[in-house]
């Protein structure tokens, strides 16, 4: 476990229109975090990830994260996605 | 016979062929096989014509969101016997297959339940998106109706 | 875009084609196609093998009931576009396909219900036979739990 | 319309083993005769029917008919089947 860990962030759909990138591999994130606090770290780097806002949940290590008090406790090379209301079939 | 139970999913950027996603279910225990097509709609949007849909994927997350869901699926209707799932990637013009699901059963009523829990959870959880393209070059991401985040306008 | 619905029955005496009857269905008003395929299903009866079945037909009649039937089903769910339904005749090894039935509707909801529906009155029905064969040679008719007048022992 | 009238009769599946033709062209029939006494000139013809007593409907002119009272108004050359449980699909 680090105190700081470094993730890789993928940005799908809306998210990597706003984002203008459909990954970061070296994002420093503190842990363990709310997925509310990295979703507010996320919106720092790009401010127009506000467009979705309260329509949109994290995914880390593959496993949906709503975003709200729930702790997450992350490793260096973690993947962390951004996952707008899903359109798939 | 094998008593294995299958379940194949496929991203493809090619055509879907319904056969293939119907060979990959055939089981002579089965004598029911329910399947479902989703195509694109031509469809007129505040007067912009929809030419067809662009898809994307968080691949890796695909396999696994659909591997539970199968899970799932098999506790509520033991008796299926093996899924399918192909989903298009990329370009898809009107009136082609975006999504073929089938599912075998020994007998037809739970593949027929089961299928249509199958494309709602799919539709709900498994981590695709779309956007339509227009004929004015113009686009937009479309939500869907059943994924529990959507739709919050603010 | 054209207004016209199509029913499309077919009765066979060669393999069932399924992407025959998806392509008798399509349309580009359609966002679904539901899709029933019934199978020969290798069973034991008795200790005897399931080879195959033999399928005959009251061929005339056939075309009137499933006419009938899609107007039922058009009349419960008026949003279904296209029907097709290709019926095998003749003998059919196990494991392939005796029925294939398809309807498109703008969305899923209509055509899922619409098929479980269709399959059931189909059954229920039409004038159609099949009779298993065993590994004995030996045969026996089957009746259709959905068929009013069957099941009567005396 | 006629008292005494020539119809087809047309035997499917069980009932076609049972009196061992598919079907006879020309089988004379009073008529308005009720289903149910249709059924048993049927009968009478070919014994081995009893075998589908009770679990078995007529067609006349393609129209499903139950055996019963129903009365039935036959004409010169109408198609009538024998129809045993269903079994399609």
């Amino acid at each position: 476990m680090c105190v700081l860990c470094v993730v890789c962030v993928l940005y799908f759909a809306q998210s990597a229109d706003l984002t203008g990138v459909r990954g970061e591999e070296s994002v420093a994130v503190p842990t363990p975090i709310s997925s509310q606090d990295l979703w507010t770290l996320l919106l720092r780097r790009h401010p127009r990830l506000s467009a979705l806002q309260r329509r949109v949940v994290l995914a880390v290590r593959q496993q949906y994260v709503a975003i709200g008090d729930h702790l997450l406790t992350l490793e260096d090379g973690d993947e962390v996605a951004v996952v707008p209301p899903l359109s798939g079939g | 016979m094998d008593g294995g139970r299958r379940d194949v999913f496929k991203l493809s950027r090619d055509r879907l062929s319904v056969q293939e996603v119907v060979d990959a279910v055939g089981s002579a225990s089965c004598g029911a096989v329910s399947l479902f097509i989703g195509t694109t709609r031509q469809d007129d949007v505040d007067g912009r014509k929809v030419v067809g849909l662009e898809y994307e994927a968080y691949e890796g997350m695909v396999q696994s969101e659909l591997a539970k869901l199968s899970a799932n699926v098999r506790a509520r209707w033991p008796d299926i016997v093996h899924v399918c799932v192909h989903h298009r990637l990329g370009w898809v013009e009107v009136g082609e297959a975006s999504v073929v699901i089938a599912i075998s059963s020994p007998h037809r009523r739970d593949g027929q339940e089961a299928i249509q829990f199958y494309v709602t959870q799919l539709k709900a959880a498994v981590p695709i998106w779309k956007k339509e393209v227009y004929d004015t070059q113009e686009s937009s991401w479309k939500e869907n109706a059943e994924c529990p985040w959507g739709g919050a306008k603010d």
